[in-house]
């Protein structure tokens, strides 16, 4: 590190705002997704009109909600690629509370204390006990997605409460127009965008993913810190869960099947890396959108699913490759 | 291609002179979400689909699942978007489109279910699973008696994953029961409906029981799989029955070409499910009245009986439309998905 | 007598901290053995010894990062239980360690407070402050760095100084300072000199933890020399002198710490370096090193000595110039080529670029020339052990076994494998870079008799340092480095340390 | 930085002892299971079913071989099962055209060293992380897979001798037991007594060290990740051969099998530590776990929760091992 770091210049504050923004990783990703949607607003049809962009927020809103926790526990040094198992794991709690009690608030309730409790166990074992943490989250995935396999012997458990709250969330449009979902996914952004960047813990947060041992000599818990990463990643997950089963109308065990994949995908080509301390929710965000507005463009163009998965793999690759070669740049001066 | 043409056109004579000769209005464009674009089941449904709606001059969308819950609502959104005047959904799971279906209302979107019944649906196009099942299961049955002499160990390469699967296992057992009573299922497994993973369960299970005698799979994939397993375990197929379900795509006739155990297909035409699904969406677009589930015709096939229905050119095959159409489909089927529960 | 002195200590006022009897064990290492330390307000306490007598894990325990087996601290005269770096923080004792502990990503106000942000309502980070704040203290302390900038971006020197200022953010009772000059240019060091008696004046207790006898006869009121994890001495500077500070540190007298055998170098030149310049730092630099000779480079932090090293031997990119070796061109320019024309790097890094940690002994040796030991790729393991097993008795390396992981190893012992990896290959020009950071003195002699012998047997030895001892002690001819460029290259009798001095400032 | 000798027993790693004491947990683990499972069903010990076992061991633990080499290099390959599949349907497909079973093989180890070679590039040229460049490869290749072939490609000449690559035997033993083995011997080989395995140990535990040493790190990551490919292209045609058919629906979640064997049999992420014996046990246990549960009548689900419980846990008891040692 202390080579590395010696002879680039210091930034000079005194540039512009407006340099300084342009400067930003965010604002190439921004330019990327405005370069997507322009693209296909000439090429797709109706892919502009009101209704197929408040689509698109709806849609988006499974990955951005649990990419935000992706994005926490990759900043943190960590991975978790149990969340697509818990996708679906935790339809379960939801549908089976809200069709024994009617109550969406005690369904969600059991499913936010089931994601607790994952976790907990993810954030024990690998802060706690040590385990790294794509062994751990391999592991969990596997035993969620048997778990559910087996507790519903492979049959969708249907939402026979069909309770007017649960169903707002998949079909309620505020003001008619945009989905609630977006709102929460949005809302959720916002608030830990803001904890990240303004709330000493999310500080820490980028403290103990750029440098564990620093983390600590000033002072913080570094494994409280994982710990708590892996419950909120877990939690966010739950949420983007409710969601689904939302959008769904039922607990369904092969829901999220590469779900891990996609949101990993999104967070890596967001910015934000899998070495820890770099990248930031907005870029996360903005990685989830483009994907997401590529996929629908795509389909709007009636391209067949063999495309979207290679156009989507070869964007990936290139914009992580594209995003190494600037940051080499950047240090080789 | 050109036969294929003109068999298309010999059919769509055909069903035209069946229709009723109303003028009917044409919507002019039909959006249909597949469950799984790759698998050759939906590409021949897509086949069939594409033939009849280029016959009836309506533009025709396909959208892929590609088995994932989410991105079919996400698939279904986008073409309610775009103003499709009628949807046809092949659902993923049963109980995952039921706010599909809410949204559609909402939007006044008819949909058309193509496979799969789900709760407050208008209408479905599919197959009697049970009776597929059944039927070949009664055919098994004679063949047993004739040839394996008169025992039945059935390996059942399931999928417990959906109910129509189920079905055709729950309708094999009972055919073969009404011919040899004494049948029984020796392992129930989950194959997955993949091949690799039909080819692995079925190795374990057919080293642990060496007395059975019939293979069922309740797709090609799965039948193939099972019978895969047993030539790898170095046995030989002269006292082996080997039952398939679908007669999805040309791995079927290739094996009733090449394998001498497999003896049985249990023909579900996709083609004509999906040509039946547009005919479907046509209706529901002119309000007319459509039964809640539309049969789609299937057949027992033995030994050469494909070539019926079939033609083969070794590289695609073509279905021979006028065969296919004079199958005659029952009302109703023996027994359904909610006889499951 | 240093007993006496203790008593005389507490005496003067309330201790600001005191240790007794603290005891630390390692697996089978005992590193701390009943040693006490006491430090008086508003006083510079120097800890001294050798590497491995104890001052690192000494200090580590002040800090948190280890737990004290056995003894007592207190602070201000109350019974305190550091168990963690946060605990340490909370009692007010700041360390600055001599690896850099700041968060790179981050600006320098971010760091500055690292500890603890200043929050605004509602428990947001108040920025406004923090970048406020900082500014203010850098004012103050007459330290010019921008607080927006990303510390990552900073050289090394003013890293070490951002940590330094960051020791001044927190109302500390306590600052511990580990080799904190060991990146400073001369301006910085008077720099730290000025902010120590600040903090002295403020009442704080200051801990100086060095091995630069001159820095802490300047700036120390009292020393305690540890040695093999016991206490030895506790006076006032004023009672020492260099002598009797060597002799408590070493407990034995070192007549010759550069026991120089070679006579003369030779004529032939091994390596030339013509015109040499890299992206990153080096420009057109010339100069030649002859079989048999050290070539000393000297420089300032930032002065590219290690840049020089890394493009000489083909690892680092150049962007112009030539270097031969035995007068064959460095082309490709890769280390695979610089291998097998006989150049090679000793690197200045051991853990990131120069031991394999989790392999063991053997492996790490003979990484650099498996191929002599193998017959169409296989390896004829046998004959591998043996020829280590020859380099760990010659060298005297101590390890349990050829399959020890190395990183069990201490640091002399792991430069000597490292050592061994190049003479195993067979070199003609070894560079070496900083070759005894982190070695304790007693072994810092025997990897200098190492330098010399390899000189002696013909071999052109490139050393980069930052040691004037070291380098007036080995070299034969001293080049001096300035931002980049090559300034001065001396002889060994022109070289004397103005000279060196005035061409490293530039 | 600490100047402490820990004088603690010298571990033989790498090079020492066949079994490591990693392995030997793992050993303990497949025995135990053994027992337990032909206590319950005794037909698990029959003939049949071992000769079944292994041969589902075999595909996973070609792939798994190539897959060690890579992972001790610090790097790993998540496209492994998306290529399984594409394999196949090429191979076949060339087999078609070409009647040649020669040219069917050389057209999928060309394929799939071609997808490695991609693979090593992405990773070692551009420097993309090798977990999401292989990421992006596993869907280029699900994608792919479907341009190429819509339908399985049928076996048309049925050529005795592509037959036997998966369904045949030698003696007792079968075809891909063999193939296996081989693989498995030449790999084995290759990391422990050649400078190639050494160099591949070095370049995991420090790449910098390795290049200081005039060794081309690069080189080493793409050769690992080409061979990691060719090891697929085989089992890309005995899986072929086994299906009687190129299967694109093949290979779903196969790279998270094989991952799992690697990492199960103590091979560290974190490359430069893991033996291939670990990897074999690791394989033997999945899949003894796997067929157990068919043998048992068990519910088929629990082949996924137990390999999680399983996985975590030994990587839980390596830990606890290994600080047990310290002390």
């Amino acid at each position: 590190m202390s080579h590395t770091s010696m002879t680039a210049a210091p930034d000079k504050a005194e540039s512009s705002f407006f340099a300084r923004l342009l400067k930003r990783q965010e604002m190439a990703l921004f330019l990327c997704l405005v370069l997507v949607i322009a693209f296909f607003s000439f090429t797709a049809e109706n892919f502009l009109s009101v209704r197929n962009m408040t689509n698109v927020f709806g849609q988006a809103s499974l990955a951005l909600t649990a990419g935000i926790g992706c994005a926490i526990v990759f900043i943190s040094g960590e991975v978790d690629i149990s969340i697509g198992a818990l996708l679906a794991t935790i339809a379960l709690p939801l549908i089976l509370i809200m069709n024994g009690t009617e109550s969406l608030v005690l369904g969600i309730g059991g499913a936010l204390l089931f994601g607790l409790i994952i976790g907990i166990v993810n954030g024990y074992l690998t802060a706690y006990a040590g385990i790294n943490s794509l062994i751990v989250t391999l592991g969990m995935m596997f035993i969620l997605r048997g778990g559910v396999y087996l507790y519903t012997g492979q049959r969708a458990i249907p939402d026979d409460a069909a309770l007017d709250s649960f169903i707002a969330l998949s079909d309620g449009r505020l003001f008619g127009v945009i989905p609630y979902s977006a709102i929460i996914a949005f809302g959720l952004l916002l608030i830990f965008a803001y904890m990240m960047q303004h709330r000493p813990f999310g500080r820490q947060i980028y403290a103990v993913g750029g440098n564990p041992e620093v983390a600590r000599l000033a002072g913080y818990d570094v494994r409280r810190v994982k710990f708590t990463c892996f419950i909120i990643s877990s939690l966010l997950a739950t949420v983007a869960g409710i969601i689904l089963a939302a959008r769904v109308g039922s607990a369904q065990h092969t829901a999220g099947l590469n779900f891990e994949f996609q949101v990993v995908a999104a967070t890596v080509l967001g910015g934000v890396s899998l070495a820890g301390g770099i990248g930031s929710l907005t870029g996360m965000a903005l990685g989830v959108l483009i994907l997401q507005f590529l996929s629908n463009g795509l389909r709007g163009l009636g391209l067949p699913t063999e495309w979207q998965l290679v156009i989507t793999g070869i964007i990936i690759i290139a914009a992580v490759a594209f995003d190494e070669a600037k940051r080499r740049r950047a240090i080789g001066g | 291609m050109k036969q294929l043409k003109s068999v298309l056109f010999a059919s769509a004579a055909l069903t035209l002179a069946a229709l009723p000769a109303q003028a009917q209005n044409m919507p002019k464009r039909i959006g249909y979400v597949t469950n799984y674009a790759t698998h050759e089941w939906y590409q021949n449904v897509i086949k069939g689909m594409q033939a009849r709606a280029k016959e009836l001059g309506i533009q025709f969308e396909v959208q892929d699942a590609n088995l994932d819950i989410a991105k079919q609502v996400a698939a279904a959104e986008d073409f309610m978007a775009k103003g499709v005047d009628v949807l046809i959904v092949t659902p993923v799971n049963e109980e995952g489109v039921v706010p599909l279906l809410r949204q559609a209302k909402s939007n006044d979107t008819p949909v058309v279910l193509e496979g799969n019944p789900v709760k407050g649906m208008t209408t479905m196009v599919a197959i009697c699973d049970y009776d597929t099942g059944y039927f070949s299961g009664v055919e098994a049955g004679k063949y047993a008696k004739e040839k394996l002499g008169g025992t039945a160990k059935v390996m059942n390469v399931g999928l417990p994953l959906l109910s129509a699967t189920v079905l055709r296992s729950q309708g094999f057992m009972d055919g073969l029961k009404t011919i040899v009573p004494e049948a029984v299922m020796v392992h129930d497994l989950d194959g997955g409906g993949n091949p690799d993973r039909a080819l692995e369960v079925s190795a374990a299970a057919l080293a642990k029981n060496a007395d059975i005698n019939i293979i069922y799979g309740i797709n090609d994939s799965s039948s193939l799989g099972g019978l895969q397993a047993w030539k790898a375990a170095g046995k030989s197929q002269d006292a082996l029955l080997t039952v398939g379900t679908g007669g999805e795509g040309l791995a079927f006739i290739n094996a009733m070409e090449k394998e001498p155990s497999y003896r049985i297909e249990a023909a579900m035409f996709p083609e004509k499910e999906g040509y039946t699904a547009i005919d479907a969406a046509v209706k529901l677009f002119n309000g007319e009245e459509v039964p809640e589930h539309i049969v789609s015709p299937t057949a027992p096939m033995i030994g050469e009986d494909w070539k019926k229905f079939y033609d083969y050119d070794a590289s695609t095959r073509s279905i021979k439309w006028d065969a296919v159409n004079a199958l005659k489909a029952p009302e109703k089927c023996m027994k359904t998905a909610a006889d499951l529960k | 007598m240093s007993a006496d002195l203790l008593h005389a200590a507490t005496d003067m006022a309330t201790p600001t901290l005191e240790m007794r009897g603290i005891d630390k064990r390692f697996p089978g290492v005992i590193a701390l053995e009943n040693v006490d330390l006491v430090l008086q307000p508003g006083k510079v306490h120097a800890l001294m010894g050798e590497n491995g007598a104890g001052k690192s894990t000494l200090i580590k325990i002040m800090a948190g990062v280890y737990e004290k087996d056995a003894g007592a601290i207190r602070i201000q005269g109350r019974e305190a239980d550091i168990k963690s770096p946060r605990d340490s923080l909370r009692q007010g004792i700041k360390v600055v360690f001599q690896e850099i502990a700041l968060i790179s990503e981050f600006t320098v106000a971010e760091n500055i407070f690292l500890e603890g942000y200043p929050t605004g309502r509602g428990g947001g980070i108040d920025w406004k402050k923090i970048r406020a704040d900082s500014a203010a203290l850098f004012k103050r302390i007459g330290f010019d760095v921008d607080p927006s900038a990303r510390t990552g971006s900073l050289p090394v020197s003013q890293q070490q100084m951002v940590e330094i200022a960051r020791a001044l953010a927190h109302e500390a009772k306590v600052v511990v300072m580990d080799e904190p000059t060991s990146s400073l240019t001369p301006n910085e060091v008077a720099l730290l000199f000025t902010v120590i008696r600040r903090l002295t004046t403020l009442g704080i207790a200051v801990v100086y933890v060095s091995h630069k006898l001159d820095e802490v006869f300047e700036i120390a009121d009292t020393v305690t020399v540890l040695r093999d994890g016991r206490h030895i001495s506790t006076r006032p500077i004023g009672e020492h002198t260099n002598e009797t500070l060597i002799q408590d540190m070493i407990g034995r007298r070192i007549d010759n710490l550069f026991p120089r055998q070679r006579t003369a170098a030779g004529t032939k030149v091994a390596l030339s370096v013509q015109g040499l310049s890299t992206a990153k730092k080096i420009r057109d630099v010339s100069f030649e090193a002859r079989a048999g000779e050290v070539l000393g480079f000297f420089g300032l932090m930032g002065a590219g000595r290690t840049e020089l090293a890394k493009a000489i031997v083909g690892y680092d990119p150049i962007t112009a110039g030539t270097i031969a070796i035995d007068g064959s061109v460095l082309a490709p320019h890769d280390t695979r080529t610089g291998v097998r024309l006989g150049i090679g790097l000793l690197t200045e890094d051991r853990k990131t670029e120069g031991l394999m940690a989790e392999l063991p002994v053997y492996q790490n040796t003979s990484l650099a020339s498996l191929g002599t030991f193998a017959r169409m790729g296989f390896i004829d393991t046998a004959r591998e052990r043996k020829a280590v097993q020859e380099y760990v008795d010659r060298f005297r390396i101590k390890t349990p076994g050829l399959f020890q992981q190395i990183k069990n190893l201490s640091g002399g012992n792991q430069q000597k494998v490292l050592i061994s990896r190049w003479l195993m290959r067979g070199l003609k020009v070894i560079v070496v870079d900083e070759p005894t950071r982190g070695i304790d003195v007693g072994a810092k002699s025997e990897i200098f008799a190492l330098i010399d012998r390899l000189a002696g047997e013909g071999l052109a030895v490139v050393m980069m340092t930052s040691e004037m001892p070291e380098l007036l002690g080995l070299a034969d001819r001293v080049a001096v480095m300035c931002e980049g460029r090559l300034t001065a290259i001396m002889s060994r009798e022109d070289a004397t340390q103005e000279k060196i001095l005035n061409a490293a400032i530039g | 930085m600490s100047e402490i000798v820990h004088p603690s027993p010298a571990r033989r790693l790498a090079g020492g002892r066949l079994l490591g004491s990693s392995q030997l947990v793992l050993a303990v683990i497949l025995a135990a299971l053994c027992i337990a499972i032909s206590l319950a069903a005794p037909q698990f010990y029959s003939e049949a079913n071992v000769i079944a076992i292994l041969r589902q061991c075999a595909l996973v633990l070609i792939v798994a071989s190539g897959m060690t080499m890579l992972i001790i290099t610090a790097e790993v390959d998540l496209s492994v099962g998306a290529s399984l599949a594409f394999v196949g349907c090429i191979g076949m497909a060339v087999l078609n055209a070409t009647h040649s079973l020669t040219l069917g093989i050389l057209a999928s180890l060309a394929f799939a060293g071609g997808v490695g070679l991609v693979n090593g590039l992405v990773v070692t040229r551009l420097k993309v992380n090798s977990l999401i460049g292989t990421i992006g490869m596993m869907m280029m290749l699900q994608g792919g897979v479907y341009l190429f072939t819509r339908e399985a490609v049928q076996n048309h000449h049925q050529l005795s001798s592509f037959t036997g690559l998966g369904a045949g035997y030698v003696g007792p033993i079968p075809m891909p037991v063999i193939f296996a083995a081989a693989i498995f011997i030449i790999a084995y080989v290759t990391l422990r007594f050649t400078t190639l395995g050494r160099y591949l140990y070095a370049v995991g535990a420090n790449e910098k060290a390795v290049r200081l040493s005039g060794l081309r790190s690069e080189r080493l990551k793409l050769l690992a990740f080409v061979v990691t490919g060719l090891c697929v292209g085989i089992a890309g045609m005995i899986l072929a051969s086994l299906m009687n058919a190129g299967q694109p629906t093949a290979g779903r979640g196969f790279e998270l099998t094989v991952i799992a064997a690697v990492i199960l049999g103590g091979t560290s992420l974190l490359g430069g530590r893991g033996s291939l014996f670990g990897t074999l046990l690791g394989v033997l246990v999945l899949k003894v776990i796997d067929n157990g549960i068919i043998i048992l009548g068990w519910n088929q689900d629990l082949q996924m929760v137990v390999p999680g419980v399983v996985i975590i846990l030994a990587s839980y008891l390596d830990i606890v091992r290994n600080k047990a040692n310290v002390r």
